[in-house]
């Protein structure tokens, strides 16, 4: 599997295509979240969000990675895992906005965004529980000899929570086909992840602990993602259980829309600008003979979607409020009693 | 009021203990989408001796040994359960769901309502539960309350082994998430249980006694106590009280709750949880909520004190209710 | 009834998160042995803002930083009380609760009883409490009847800044661990406080209201509702609520509840947590056994729906109790 | 620190006396023990209770190195870890019995042994959560500069679960005088640890996880132990923080009074039998030089002391009911209301 040292060599996709696809994702994941920020600024998202913004490079790399049945389990910082498995823009969108088209009926809001149709299990608000649900999904499949990975998203700060050890050491034990993806992104809400965690590397010198290599990829790099978790995802599909990949990255703007982000040094801030994945990727196209025409025709391509979500989540009306008592069976209802 | 379904009626006697691996098995038999798993569940058999025999039956590949991992064990049963399983999970001690509270109560409870109905949690969650065994404070709670306090769980507590084996059938095939609580004290009890498949109904209660001067609202190992003192309260003071077993607290069968209590215009409910917020109070909010005119006195509850439960057996058999409470809390009332 | 304790009269209008500030820091000027830890409280002043400045005021040493580990926040306030210091642990949002439930509930709550009273638990753990956010089923949950169902916890919720800062020092100074219950929904409102040094009392209720025709009950962000609620039945229909501020529901000011309801013969519980089990049932079965003679009608319970809290605002709006059901319920059992 | 490699130069206390001290507690925790199961058989115990038989020298060896203000943490498997901090025989095997006079007046019993007047802060039953405590002790010691440390003892099964990882992590980061011993007897109830576990060594195959160095002791061998804890205690209460210290061991008999342990295979249960650590700290000593007369006396004393302490608790009545509503709140009483 592909370590620290090897990051370097970092090929990603070799048909032209899925290179342009990779740039595709990561543009829509871009433009997306700062529409979404655009609309918590006008005061049209209530509640809270997490964007994922300067993380892209991530979501996009590992979801093309993967087979359209694996399943992707994340965490309240999900819009990019939910888009990047398919679930189109405009639901997305106004699930943030709390309508009645949104994904979840308005009934999860931000941090919960699910699409069971697209193999995106949900997003999970509570640190580190949803890593034993990945857990549980590779189980299944496994079980039933599908061929299935699951793959489980979490941050740094999710290291420390107690249900990281058990998903973790149960994974290896039953040697589950399962990917867990730490988005080291230095940061917990505002406190740097180093002040709080006894290893440097909040995720890859957890690894020996439950028979598992260290793997680092730099989470900026969407090729290098796409070769870690190809590796990883071929691994668990081959039977040798689950792997732990740390990729390191930053977000470019507050932990959610109420957080500024003014804790971090201005030039920590300014140095991972300056390693911006969706830039990067694009020169990286350009360098490798790209039509830079192409480039803009995905680029507006883009926005044009972007719009047109944000006028269909905006024109939607409101939830109807009999959807309270819905969708707490499995019957539709909500009723306790007869 | 429930209806078994049942394939031939001969019967046999056995403990709860062996009713619970019965109904495993069968459910494990009929469906290959039944997997099992927990501590020590499977080469040895459970710690209360209620799952011997699976391991050989179904092999390792369904019946697991895990890790002391209560997070993971729930949590994997979550994660089968949305991607195409039906998993039973066996939290040793209801004291231990603490330990995995927030996969039970915050995701496994809201996450089909949080995504509007795109997963389901086709899970039952067994769990040993209640105290008598002089376990202390740690290993003899009864937690049925903080169950049915979470939106999102179904929650069933049997007393005798037919209704152990019926109702855990009838949560394995029930689509949403069952917390199944076996009380301990009854595993070794012995019970006449029909042969044959039995599958039962999640949600119904059951008039156990007849009776025209009370009625008593009883749960698990409190229905056999109030058996006891019903039997004692006719004979000693000539009251006649009505058993209602309880059963399933969610969904809950008020209607023949309600009908049972307005039958007589009194009711007492034994609860072991301890006092507050038990399910006892939800019951009896309940009733004065909505037959407040066929009450003919204030609804009695006897529970647990509310404190943890100490392990001597002289303070432990203080503090769960007796037959000798409930026999002298009615008496007190009716007279 | 409760008694301020009150150094001087003068007040200033400060927000709750304030109010909890200045709680805190009261008690860390006066007791050297409080020290205060949880996610982000220290250099960020918490995600709600809520303790800024104590950092500053009381150093590295006082004021922690922690890992998100809710078990080794509550585990380590436990351990530190048990030998010397009184912590108070925030755990930021109430529903994360859940995922220390074992140290809060099965520990904290039972070793005093369990080692025959031999260790004592003095901490205190704040919590963001409630909805009305638009945060979803995960961060938005009423759980205070969690914690009144579990014996050896006491249980805390002001509805102002003024009780927030004389109920959160009482709590500090109470030698039992205490749950307080912040409604974040609160956390920007504005309101006037006394100056100087505030010590309130737990397990007092409050008349906040008086009134001759109903006795409406209310905790935390449901008790500004009640007041509405009793201005506009006032207003609409000449209907005169009395309106209690439970505050605390363990211990419960039962005398103060009681009376207040056997003046008027009628009772309605305002709750925010979802219905089954919730702290309003305890109530009535309380009043139905202890003053059944003064009641002229069915005690009302107002809660959230047995459902899992939705995000978006209009259906969160729905879920929630408001002035309006509050209305409907009273002027709907009192005509 | 002491590591596997340097476990054959073990020296133990160099004062006679003091090796005396640590044949005579474990003379003293074997004898109880095996009264204690004596008194089961008799079915005088009620409820459930874990013996030490077996690793009688990882209790004593701690012990012994311990300062008296030092604070010990145990499982349910805890009359050892209790009696070697110096409470009494009568109170404890009363408390087994469920007398009035036991330790904590029958409202604990056997998984619940206390002496806060020693300073033994409890027996936890609940897998996990007391490490979390142990953490808040040492904390305490850290704040007020008290020079205490905090022992707390597990099994090798609770290195699985959550709270083991949260306590170790914050024990780290924070530096807190604080010693953790797994007292690995490689089984948790009836299942092996290995079969559940990631790694051959559940705890110092993680000590790295918290940046700490592994330290693998034979919990058979007193001196051994009575070395380990030293230098990590000492460690502590230098400033330098927690020590993870994995004891090898193996009960003699089964994991609870109702298990005859019949799943160990028969040569492994010899072989550790073979290696009983109270024979083999006998021999050494007598190897050393000390005079056969001084074991028997030191045994015989045991002896009486164990037979005085099952007079006193059998005599005694049982505790009276009104004791139920006592002990919840720090006033004595227990009510919720007024
Ligand atoms: C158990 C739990 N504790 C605390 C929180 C509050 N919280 C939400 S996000 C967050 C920080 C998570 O940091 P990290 O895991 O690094 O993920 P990131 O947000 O950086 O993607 C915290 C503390 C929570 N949601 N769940
Ligand atoms: C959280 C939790 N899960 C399960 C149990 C039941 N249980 C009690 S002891 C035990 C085995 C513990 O094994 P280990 O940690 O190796 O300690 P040992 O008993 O061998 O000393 C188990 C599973 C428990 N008490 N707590
Ligand atoms: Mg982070
Ligand atoms: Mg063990």
């Amino acid at each position: 599997m592909t370590t620290e040292r090897t990051e370097t060599r970092a090929s990603g996709p070799a048909d032209p295509a899925r290179r342009l696809d990779l740039y595709r994702l990561q543009v829509e994941l871009r433009r997306f979240e700062k529409r979404a920020y655009d609309l918590f600024m006008r005061n049209l998202v209530k509640g809270t969000s997490h964007l994922s913004l300067g993380q892209e490079a991530i979501a996009a790399g590992v979801a093309l990675a993967m087979r359209p049945d694996d399943w992707t389990f994340a965490t309240y910082r999900g819009h990019a895992h939910t888009l990047a498995r398919g679930a189109p823009m405009t639901p997305v969108l106004a699930e943030l906005l709390g309508r009645e088209n949104g994904l979840l009926g308005g009934k999860g809001g931000s941090m919960h965004l699910t699409s069971a149709e697209h193999n995106m299990m949900g997003s999970y608000a509570i640190v580190g529980a949803h890593l034993t649900l990945a857990a549980g999904a590779a189980w299944s499949a496994q079980y039933r000899e599908s061929g299935q990975v699951a793959v489980c998203f979490f941050g740094d700060g999710a290291t420390n929570i107690g249900a990281f050890h058990e998903a973790l050491n149960l994974a290896a034990v039953w040697s589950l086909p399962v990917v867990f993806v730490c988005e080291n992104n230095l940061y917990m809400e505002y406190t740097p992840i180093g002040s709080v965690t006894a290893v440097p590397r909040p995720a890859a010198d957890r690894a020996a602990a439950y028979g598992l290599e260290p793997v680092v990829v730099d989470g900026n790099d969407a090729d290098a993602v796409y070769d870690v978790a190809s590796a990883a995802l071929d691994r668990a599909r081959r039977g040798d259980g689950p792997s732990l990949v740390e990729a390191v990255t930053y977000r470019h703007g507050g932990h959610s829309r109420a957080d500024p982000g003014t804790y971090r040094p201005d030039e920590e801030v300014e140095a991972w600008l300056a390693r911006d994945p969706v830039t990067a990727y694009r020169s990286r196209l350009l360098g490798e003979g790209v039509e830079e025409a192409e480039l803009l025709a995905v680029e507006s391509g883009v926005d044009a979607a972007v719009d047109r979500a944000t006028e269909e989540a905006i024109e939607a009306p409101p939830p109807s409020a009999e959807a309270i008592l819905t969708d707490v069976w499995a019957d539709g209802g909500s009723s306790w009693r007869n | 009021m429930a209806e078994l379904t049942r394939t031939e009626m001969t019967r046999t006697e056995m403990t709860l203990r062996d009713a619970v691996t019965r109904g495993i098995a069968q459910e494990m038999r009929r469906d290959e989408s039944v997997v099992f798993l927990g501590e020590d569940v499977a080469s040895a058999g459970g710690v209360f001796k209620a799952t011997p025999g699976l391991l050989a039956e179904f092999g390792p590949r369904r019946v697991r040994d895990t890790p002391i991992s209560e997070q993971a064990i729930v949590g994997a049963a979550a994660g089968a359960a949305m991607t195409g399983l039906r998993p039973i999970a066996e939290i040793m001690f209801s004291d231990f769901l603490a330990v995995c509270w927030d996969i039970v109560a915050n995701q496994i409870a809201k996450t089909r309502y949080m995504t509007g109905g795109q997963v389901t949690f086709p899970l039952v969650i067994r769990t040993a539960n209640g105290g008598g065994l002089r376990f202390g404070a740690q290993h003899s709670q009864s937690v049925e309350n903080w169950a049915m306090a979470v939106p999102g769980l179904k929650v069933v507590a049997p007393s005798t082994a037919a209704d152990a084996v019926g109702l855990l059938a009838a949560a394995v095939r029930d689509p949403d998430p069952v917390l199944f609580f076996e009380h301990k004290a009854l595993y070794p009890v012995r019970f006449e249980v029909p042969d044959g498949e039995l599958v039962d109904e999640l949600g119904t209660a059951k008039i156990v006694r007849e009776g025209r001067d009370c009625t008593i609202l009883a749960l698990a190992a409190m229905v056999p106590k109030a058996l006891v003192a019903a039997d004692e309260l006719a004979a000693s003071v000539g009251i006649d009280a009505m058993v209602v077993d309880v059963r399933s607290l969610v969904p809950l069968d008020t209607r023949t709750i309600c009908e049972a209590v307005a039958r007589t215009g009194m009711v007492v409910t034994v609860e072991e949880n301890p006092r507050l917020c038990g399910w006892g109070a939800e019951v009896v909010s309940l009733l004065t909520e909505e037959i407040w005119a066929d009450l003919d006195g204030p609804p009695i509850r006897i529970t647990t004190p509310h404190v943890p439960l100490p392990s001597a057996a002289e303070l432990e058999d203080a503090t769960i209710p007796s037959a000798t409470r409930i026999v002298e809390a009615v008496r007190k009332a009716l007279t």
